[in-house]
């Protein structure tokens, strides 16, 4: 897409780089919200390890709960920012590239915030390097027929790739950052921009490499969720072992990840004034996606259901009724409502183009998603085979403390980026306007 | 700090103490010591076992126990084969026997009470002092009439020594004290006999068996011994049916084949109706004219019509069960249940002889001679008699030994003031229980596994008890405490009791069982026989009774008591894991669910569920109870098993004192009662009682382990039926079976793995389990299993590797319930196994679904991916206050927190016998491993074996006709195969 | 840049040089005991069987330290003013035993029974080293999973994990 | 160890002056060119006519690499202590086969960077002399490398063809 004729190349350059000015009052506010959001979580986590997993609500028969539940979610967060930043451009859509350095960064943050939950789930987290495959002295290696084990080496892939992404993406804004600091700051960037000086030669390497981290993020995107899905799939808990699961926690992940692109993206866009670059119809598209992808989880949805119903399989059925009409049907309506009636709003113009609407429908969505995963692990979890030991599961305030801190990690990350690092591209902005020409010849 | 000094001294004498059982999974160097022996004991070598044979006291009827001793302590003890009572099988009272041993809170040291009222340790000196003090005086004063002792049931040698003590100090008053006592049997057998004891009942012999609120699974007379008999009934023959006759349905009751509700404090006019019908319909076998007029006058008006619209059972039922009864050869009517120790207990007991009699019974099921032990306790009203020698201040000295008045006696009676007058209260106690806080002198009585004695729970049983430990606090045996109170006073008596401890004593009486049973062998021979074996135990021969002339019973149709009618009956119950009371400070009976409720660690009021609508109340809700003799409030629990106008209440709980798990939990409905005693044989009056029931405004989630309660179709407490005409319907044909195996072995999508040398397997028979839980107390106690205390129980969080699930069903004959023991199944293709990333749970070449704990770091995916939820997470470490921890398996480790764990079939004692075997170089037998649960099993209802070998037991039940695996459908391919229940449908 | 090139480089090889070093560094675990024992008198001079004193090894799972009575068996005539062996007798009047240091310990997780290896002919210093030849008892082998299960491994027994875990 | 290279650096503001400066430069003969510039184009590429960058090898044996050590590792590591869990074979490949994937992506993603960084002679420790910061924001520099005797008729090129600068770099 084009940008207004009057945004020059020196504008770029100066637009962006005022994000990284010193910053504000807001700035620091939410700043002092988010560490202290933080410190409390990081205090639960304390406590949990000192006093044992139990003070976490999780029990018997409901082994899993709200830790898992939030490393599904930030792992599905993390998708859409592969999408954006890899596969469209993949497809070569125009419009993405003012808004995939955002979206690449949500990714790394969101895989850094799902990486902690498993280890803040073990039972004993202070062993959890017995899951990693390195030769010990006991000659014991990992179990690779375990879906966990698969968890380890794709979220460990799949951030390695997309920090490698990113920072591909980065380097030439780093140079341009580092051109204009002075002193100490020079020293920084310039050591982190490898002495990039945008010679021909650099640009020839740096936009095949671009390319092919692309072509091969994308598969992984959607290795990675499927891996994770089949953390579910691959059991024989009724509810979760069903061959769906892995492209409906592809579609959801990029559901709730570009719900989660607008919540950062618009008020982004409004502190650091970038309207010229970040425009309604960037927020439009994404929101055209969203009713897709809420579609598409819509009919999933749907689909288990049929499935239950058709399987004609006691325990599949107890579960689907239990989810409706059990215990927990308020998370269920919840998750319904919110992830596939809720974005069809995006049907008319109006709530696509008001950033009002478009923030709120956004949060509503992450809300929902979240509870998606809650319900699908706990209700399977508290009505399984056996009825005598069928049970219920109350999260404690350790686990919301946690829950909180998680995004409070994940918002401290984003909120330092935007101010060290430029949040959105300038060269790859620049590859879009006219380069300036004489016209003469 | 006394205590810890005896624990050294107690591991000096045998050492290897600091065999710690403490997980310590850091790899640095620990600086500990090892405590050798100073001087080793004979035969005993550190790291092997050794057993010995002891007897179990936490209840009158006396099993046989083996104790299993490691570096100098018992760690686990089991059922006795020998024993004629128990045959091996025990419990779950006496499994957990070994947690009132290392009781932490046992009296530790005499006490003395000063005026403050708070107790003050004294030396033994001054506290034998004290009692010889009083004792003194009163022989000074002539005055020992005003001295009474009071014991619970002492049979054998301790018994004739305290009359040789009590002589020696001219003391006349002896009480035997128990709390459920049997008396309405005793004086029914004098009416209708002339002999009054308590008959020996051979279940095993009986086709049908009619109880009369007679819980003989859980708490009548001798539980243990009747479990086994009726485990062996159901054996010889499966279609032997049992029905229960009672308000409420209990443990006996769900194992009947029919469970006939009555209206309550109507069973006597059943009884005799029955009696009527049979007489009438000419089915009873041959009695002499003169019996026959006499009995039929005594039931002439109990007409089918009257007694059917009186007890509320159909006309048709009654023709039934007397038709069948009278044909059965022989049949056994049971009595004297608490649920019938009402204001007619001995006319009902009466009318049960009778039908006994007339149907050719007597002598072959219900055998006399044999003198069951129970049947010496004195009833409750000489109890009343002496509270009121006392109120007369009358009685000025109170030696109690091991008896909880205070707990046990109703408020009514009037005790609880009455203790506070008498001057001199001396409690020999193990515990400080709610009747020791109330004495004057405290003196700690040693556990019968710190003390020597013998028992004899009925006539030609000399069970033999030998102390396995030293006592662990300053206490002595209640004979060492008599004899050397003895020794202490003037010479003369030193001439009568010549002995300085109480072993020698019991040594020397047996000298006189030695002379009458078999002078042929020395003494030292018959001796360390008698201690290998656990007693000496000899075949008594029946004694023939004839009907008494004088029979007689109050044959009016009695309808209940004139009480308003929107009041309701309450029955109380002993408890299976409390008994009457004694059980409530141990941890691990709090902490098994009861097999009914399934609730644990409190007490609560059983309620029919329309009662509970009409009431507005759900489970949990409080309600008060109100009787004319007391008031208590307890939370509500939803039972279908019980009539709309019946509430009951198990005891047990409720104490005030008696330890830190006893204590303040739970309400002890015995205060309900009324001191009113049955007239004809003085016990108490347990029901019916009536009160009223009202919702009061506080509510509690109980500690229930149970989830659903019904099975929604999904077979897992599978049963067949049989009809008297048809036999056993849809069994199982060769043909069926063979099938099952072909298709079995298509299912799977890789080839099996091959076992090289053994493959485990286990056989349960629903038809023989009856729910008792013995196997989980056992469990437990072999296993180091952790006590999670009620809060996290609550929590669903309890750590039981088996459990005894409970299913309600509505088939056939009405309200169906189901037990079945779910522990791991050890899958062939567990689920549990692939998902593990670390391998903490894999498939071992011998089938076994074993458990690496201190791999696993806690993902917990495992225990999700169970499908029959069997494996337990530790959500915390869990303490085994001192000394409890020395009971603690040292084969099996302690879990960590954060770590999974489950059934391992024992893995300790597979590994040891296996370790014997080839140290023996030959191959394991057949039954030489037996895990914990299978051990105890009353009912032998679990076989463990090798499947690999053809001959084994395991192997020979393992396709059986009754056959099914739990979810065979998902294909775990599990090794643990369940032979479907059987019941009578009707 | 140049600058903090050598520091960098200097700091790398340091914590090289600690990380390797450390296990060379460390000396084998040889606690000071109650009474200073001498393995070499005993089992070396004088050629007592490990047996004799550690007389359950071939029995039980554990191969039992001697008790007092076993030290006094000898000591009561021989070598009895020498000051350690004086400090035996102090025991012994005191009748109290003697607190060793335990030097090789199995973590209470996992089950090893000496009777197994003792009677299928592995020697004890395949584990323990050449006891005969310590004044003061010291740790030879680590003792840590690996180490057991390579001769398992070695001498194909078997590598179940619950032969050995419990 | 600055990469000191004597030659003449013209510095432009247009991207048609820059191509049309390349396509003279390399009409006299002039081959060692350097052009910064601060986004990359089409055009500029072309006329340097460059050959295609070699970093999709290094992807691809990255692949490859990847791959195989997945196979070597899940393989490996079972049969080194077979233990068999829910009765699947000691080497079920479907499982393995996702750790394979994951492997063959990491390895050819850092096989990329790695490839970028060789052929693009990344990381520098320092800038070149010719390097000027204003290429990171809207110029473009043409840095011809040629002996000191050919700075003037170079200079003279860059001028005329519109260079705004010219700098002469001497060794």
């Amino acid at each position: 897409m084009r940008y207004s004729k009057d945004i020059t190349y020196g504008k770029v350059n100066t637009d962006i780089l005022k994000i990284l000015e010193k910053p504000g009052k807001i700035y620091y506010f939410l700043l002092f919200i988010v560490l202290s959001v933080l410190s409390v979580g990081v205090f639960a986590w304390v406590y949990q390890i000192y006093s044992g997993i139990g003070v976490a609500g999780i029990t018997h028969p409901v082994a899993w709960g709200i830790y898992i539940t939030n490393f599904v979610f930030w792992v599905g967060i993390a998708h859409s920012g592969t999408l954006i930043s890899a596969i469209l451009y993949l497809f070569r859509v125009s419009w993405r590239n003012s808004i995939y350095r955002s979206a690449e960064a949500m990714t790394v943050f969101a895989i850094m915030t799902a990486g902690l939950f498993p280890i803040i789930h073990l039972g004993r987290s202070w062993y959890f390097y017995y899951l990693v495959p390195y030769p010990s002295q006991t000659m014991l290696w990992p179990n690779f027929r375990s879906p966990l084990i698969w968890d380890v080496f794709a979220v460990t892939t799949y951030f390695i790739i997309s920090f490698i992404f990113l920072y591909m993406g980065l380097l030439p804004d780093i140079a341009a950052v580092r051109d204009k600091a002075k002193g100490f700051k020079k020293k920084i960037y310039s050591l982190i921009s490898l002495g990039w000086s945008g010679t021909d030669r650099e640009w020839r390497h740096h936009s095949s490499a671009y390319l092919f981290l692309a072509a091969m993020a994308t598969p992984l995107v959607v290795s990675v969720h499927s891996v994770v899905s089949w953390d579910f799939a691959m059991s024989i808990v009724p509810g979760w072992h069903s061959t769906i699961f892995a492209p409906y926690f592809v579609a959801g992940a990029i559901h709730s990840g570009l719900a989660m692109v607008l919540t950062l993206l618009i008020p982004l866009r409004k502190v650091f004034k970038l309207e010229e670059y970040i425009t309604q119809k960037h927020f439009e598209n994404l929101a055209k996606i969203i009713i897709f992808t809420g579609l598409i989880v819509a009919y999933s949805y749907a689909t288990e259901f049929f499935i239950a119903w058709y399987s004609n399989n006691i325990y599949e059925q107890e579960i689907y009724k239990y989810r409706v009409i059990g215990d927990y049907a308020l998370y269920f309506w919840i998750m319904v409502i919110f992830n596939t009636i809720v974005p069809l709003l995006f049907f008319f113009k109006k709530m696509r183009t008001s950033t009002v609407s478009l923030l709120i429908i956004s949060i509503l969505i992450n809300i929902g998603m979240w509870f998606e995963r809650l319900v699908i692990i706990v209700t399977s979890l508290a009505h399984e085979y056996i009825p005598f030991s069928w049970g219920l599961y109350r999260p404690t305030w350790v686990e919301i403390a946690i829950l909180a801190g998680g995004f409070a990690f994940f918002a401290l990350l984003f909120l330092l980026f935007v101010k060290v690092l430029p949040a959105v591209s300038i060269s790859e902005i620049k590859e879009q306007i006219e380069p300036p020409r004489k016209g003469e010849s | 700090m006394r205590f810890s000094l005896s624990r050294r001294n107690f591991l000096k004498m045998l050492g290897f103490g600091s065999a710690s059982t403490a997980l310590s999974s850091c790899s640095s160097e620990p600086i500990d010591k090892i405590i050798p022996y100073l001087i080793p004991p004979e035969e005993a070598v550190p790291g092997i076992a050794d057993w010995y044979a002891t007897l179990c006291r936490e209840c009158p009827s006396g099993c046989g126990l083996l104790a299993k001793i490691r570096e100098g302590r018992p760690i686990k003890v089991e059922g006795n084969p020998h024993h004629p009572v128990n045959r091996g099988g025990l419990c779950m009272r006496g499994q957990a026997s070994l947690q009132s041993l290392f009781n932490p809170d046992r009296i530790r040291t005499p006490m003395i009470k000063r005026e403050s009222g708070d107790f003050q340790t004294i030396s033994w000196k001054d506290a034998e002092k004290e009692i010889l003090d009083i004792l003194k005086t009163k022989i000074d004063q002539q005055k020992t009439g005003e001295i009474a002792v009071i014991t619970p049931l002492i049979k054998g040698s301790l018994e004739r020594l305290l009359k040789k003590w009590m002589d020696a100090f001219h003391i006349k008053n002896h009480l035997i004290y128990e709390p459920i006592s049997y008396e309405d049997i005793k004086e029914a057998n004098r009416i209708v006999f002339s002999k009054a004891e308590i008959p020996l009942y051979s279940i095993e012999k009986a086709e049908m068996i009619l109880s009369f609120g007679a819980d003989f699974l859980e708490t009548w007379i001798s539980p243990v011994e009747y479990s086994k008999a009726f485990g062996n009934m159901k054996r010889v023959d499966i279609k032997r049916q049992l029905i229960y006759i009672g308000q409420r349905m209990s443990l006996t009751a769900a194992n009947a084949d029919e469970w006939i509700s009555l209206k309550p404090g109507t069973e006597k006019a059943l009884i005799l109706g029955l009696i009527h019908f049979i007489l009438k319909e000419k089915l009873h076998s041959d009695l002499p004219f003169l019996e026959l007029e006499l009995i039929k006058g005594l039931v002439k008006d109990f007409s089918l019509d009257r007694v059917s619209s009186h007890t509320g059972v159909s006309q048709q039922t009654i023709e039934r069960i007397g038709k069948e009864f009278s044909k059965a050869n022989p049949g056994l009517a049971l009595g004297g249940g608490i649920a019938v120790k009402g204001l007619y207990a001995t006319d009902i007991s009466v009318a049960v002889n009778l039908l006994n009699y007339i149907c050719g019974n007597i002598g072959r099921t219900v055998r006399f001679g044999h003198e069951i032990g129970i049947g010496r306790v004195n009833p409750y009203r000489d109890m009343l008699r002496l509270i009121e020698s006392i109120e007369q201040s009358r009685l000025k000295v109170l030696l109690l030994y091991n008896v909880n008045l205070m707990y046990n006696l109703p408020d009514s009676s009037g005790f609880q003031e009455a203790i506070k007058r008498i001057p001199h209260v001396i409690s020999i106690s193990q515990f400080m229980d709610d009747t020791a806080k109330e004495a004057n002198l405290i003196i700690p009585s040693s556990m019968s596994f710190e003390e020597w004695g013998d028992y004899m729970p009925r006539k030609g049983v000399f069970g033999l008890q030998q102390p396995v430990i030293k006592p662990l606090f300053e206490s002595r045996g209640f004979g060492d405490i008599l004899l050397s109170l003895v020794r202490s006073i003037d010479e003369k008596q030193k001439g009568q009791i010549p002995w300085n401890n109480f072993h020698d004593y019991l040594k020397n009486s047996w000298k006189g069982i030695h002379k009458d049973l078999s002078p042929e062998i020395g003494f030292d021979h018959f001796w360390e026989g008698s201690l290998r074996r656990g007693g000496v135990f000899r075949a008594e021969t029946d004694k023939e009774v004839k009907l008494s002339t004088k029979v007689s019973l109050d044959s009016k149709i009695d309808l209940k008591d004139k009480e308003d009618e929107k009041s309701s009956t309450l029955l109380l119950y002993p408890s299976i894991k409390y008994f009457d009371g004694r059980g409530a400070n141990k941890p691990l009976l709090q902490e098994i669910s009861d097999p009914l409720s399934k609730i644990a660690w409190d007490t609560y009021l059983e309620m029919n569920p329309e009662t509970a609508v009409a009431l507005k109340v759900v489970e949990g809700d409080f309600v008060s109870v109100e009787s004319k003799d007391g008031r208590m409030e307890l939370p509500v629990h939803i039972y279908e098993g019980i009539r709309k106008d019946v509430v009951a209440v198990p005891l047990g709980l409720g104490h005030i004192e008696y330890g830190r798990y006893a204590k303040q939990r739970g309400v002890n409905p015995i205060n309900l009662l009324s001191k009113k005693t049955e007239e004809i044989s003085g016990g108490v009056i347990w029901s019916p009682i009536f009160v009223k029931i009202e919702r009061i405004n506080k509510k509690k989630s109980l500690a229930s382990t149970q989830g659903g309660r019904r099975q929604f179709g999904r077979g897992i407490a599978q049963a067949l039926f049989f009809s008297i005409g048809k036999g056993i319907l849809h069994l199982k044909t060769e043909k069926d079976i063979k099938k099952e195996i072909k298709e079995g072995k298509k299912r799977d999508m890789y080839k099996p793995h091959p076992y090289p040398e053994h493959k485990w397997g286990m056989v349960i028979d629903l038809n023989a389990c009856i729910g008792c839980s013995a196997c989980v107390a056992a469990c437990y106690m072999e296993n180091n299993i952790g006590i999670v205390g009620e809060r996290e129980v609550i929590r669903g969080r309890e750590m039981e590797w088996i459990r005894i699930e409970k299913y309600v069903e509505n088939k056939g004959n009405g309200l169906d319930i189901r037990f079945v023991p779910m522990l791991c199944q050890h899958c062939e293709n567990a689920p549990c196994e692939p998902v593990c990333p670390v391998y903490a749970a894999y498939h071992n070449p011998e089938g076994l679904n074993a458990q690496i704990y201190n791999r696993c770091v806690g993902t917990r995916y495992c225990s999700n991916n169970c499908p029959y939820k069997v494996r337990r997470f530790n959500w915390f470490s869990h303490s085994w206050p001192e000394p409890l921890n020395w009971q603690l398996n040292p084969d099996v480790t302690v879990r960590e927190v954060g770590v999974m764990e489950k059934c391992t079939f024992c893995i300790q004692r597979i590994r040891e016998k296996k370790e014997v075997a080839k140290e023996e170089g030959r191959r394991l037998r057949d039954g030489e491993i037996i895990p914990a649960c299978a051990q105890t099993c009353p009912t032998e209802a679990i076989v463990f074996g090798d499947l690999k070998d053809p001959k084994s037991r395991v192997s020979k039940l393992w396709n059986s006709q009754r056959g099914y695996r739990v979810l065979e459908e998902i294909n775990t391919k599990p090794s643990v195969v369940y032979l479907k229940k059987i019941k009578r449908e009707i | 840049m140049k600058l903090f090139k050598k520091p960098l480089l200097i700091f790398l090889s340091g914590c090289v040089i600690l990380f390797f070093g450390s296990g060379f560094l460390k000396s084998p675990y040889a606690p000071v005991q109650p009474i200073e024992f001498s393995h070499k008198i005993h089992a070396g001079n004088y050629e007592l069987a490990c047996l004799y004193c550690h007389s359950y090894a071939n029995r039980s799972s554990y191969a039992g330290i001697p008790s007092v009575q076993r030290c006094m068996g000898c000591h009561k005539i021989t070598a009895q003013n020498k000051p350690e062996v004086k400090k035996i007798h102090e025991y012994w009047n005191k009748k109290e035993p003697i607190p060793w240091v335990r030097v090789y310990k199995v973590p209470d997780f996992a089950y090893f029974t000496h009777r197994r290896h003792v009677n299928k002919g592995i020697n004890c210093t395949t584990c323990h080293g050449e006891v005969e030849k310590m004044e003061r008892i010291q740790k030879v082998s680590s003792l840590k999973m690996g180490w057991c299960v390579k001769c398992h491994k070695e001498n194909q027994v078997s590598r179940d994990c619950i032969t050995c875990h419990k | 160890m600055k990469r000191r290279a004597s030659g003449v650096l013209g510095i432009f503001s247009h991207l048609d002056l820059v191509v049309k400066t390349i396509k003279r430069l390399k009409e006299e003969g002039h081959q060692d060119l350097r052009v910064s510039s601060p986004a990359p184009f089409h055009e500029i590429e072309e006329v340097l006519e460059s050959r295609v960058s070699p970093v999709r090898f290094f992807a691809l044996i990255g692949g490859i690499l990847g791959a195989l050590s997945g196979f070597a590792l899940t393989i490996g590591t079972s049969i080194s202590w077979p233990l068999i869990t829910g009765g699947k074979p000691i080497i079920s490949i479907p499982p393995f086969l996702i750790i394979v994937f994951e492997l063959t992506i990491l390895f050819g993603g850092v096989g990329t960077l790695i490839g970028v960084f060789l052929n693009a002679r990344l990381p520098k420790i320092s800038l070149d002399t010719t390097y000027d910061p204003r290429f990171s924001e809207d110029l473009f520099g043409v840095f011809v490398s040629c002996p000191k005797e050919k700075f003037h008729s170079i200079a003279e090129i860059l001028k005329s063809s519109g260079a705004e600068e010219v700098r002469f770099e001497e060794d």
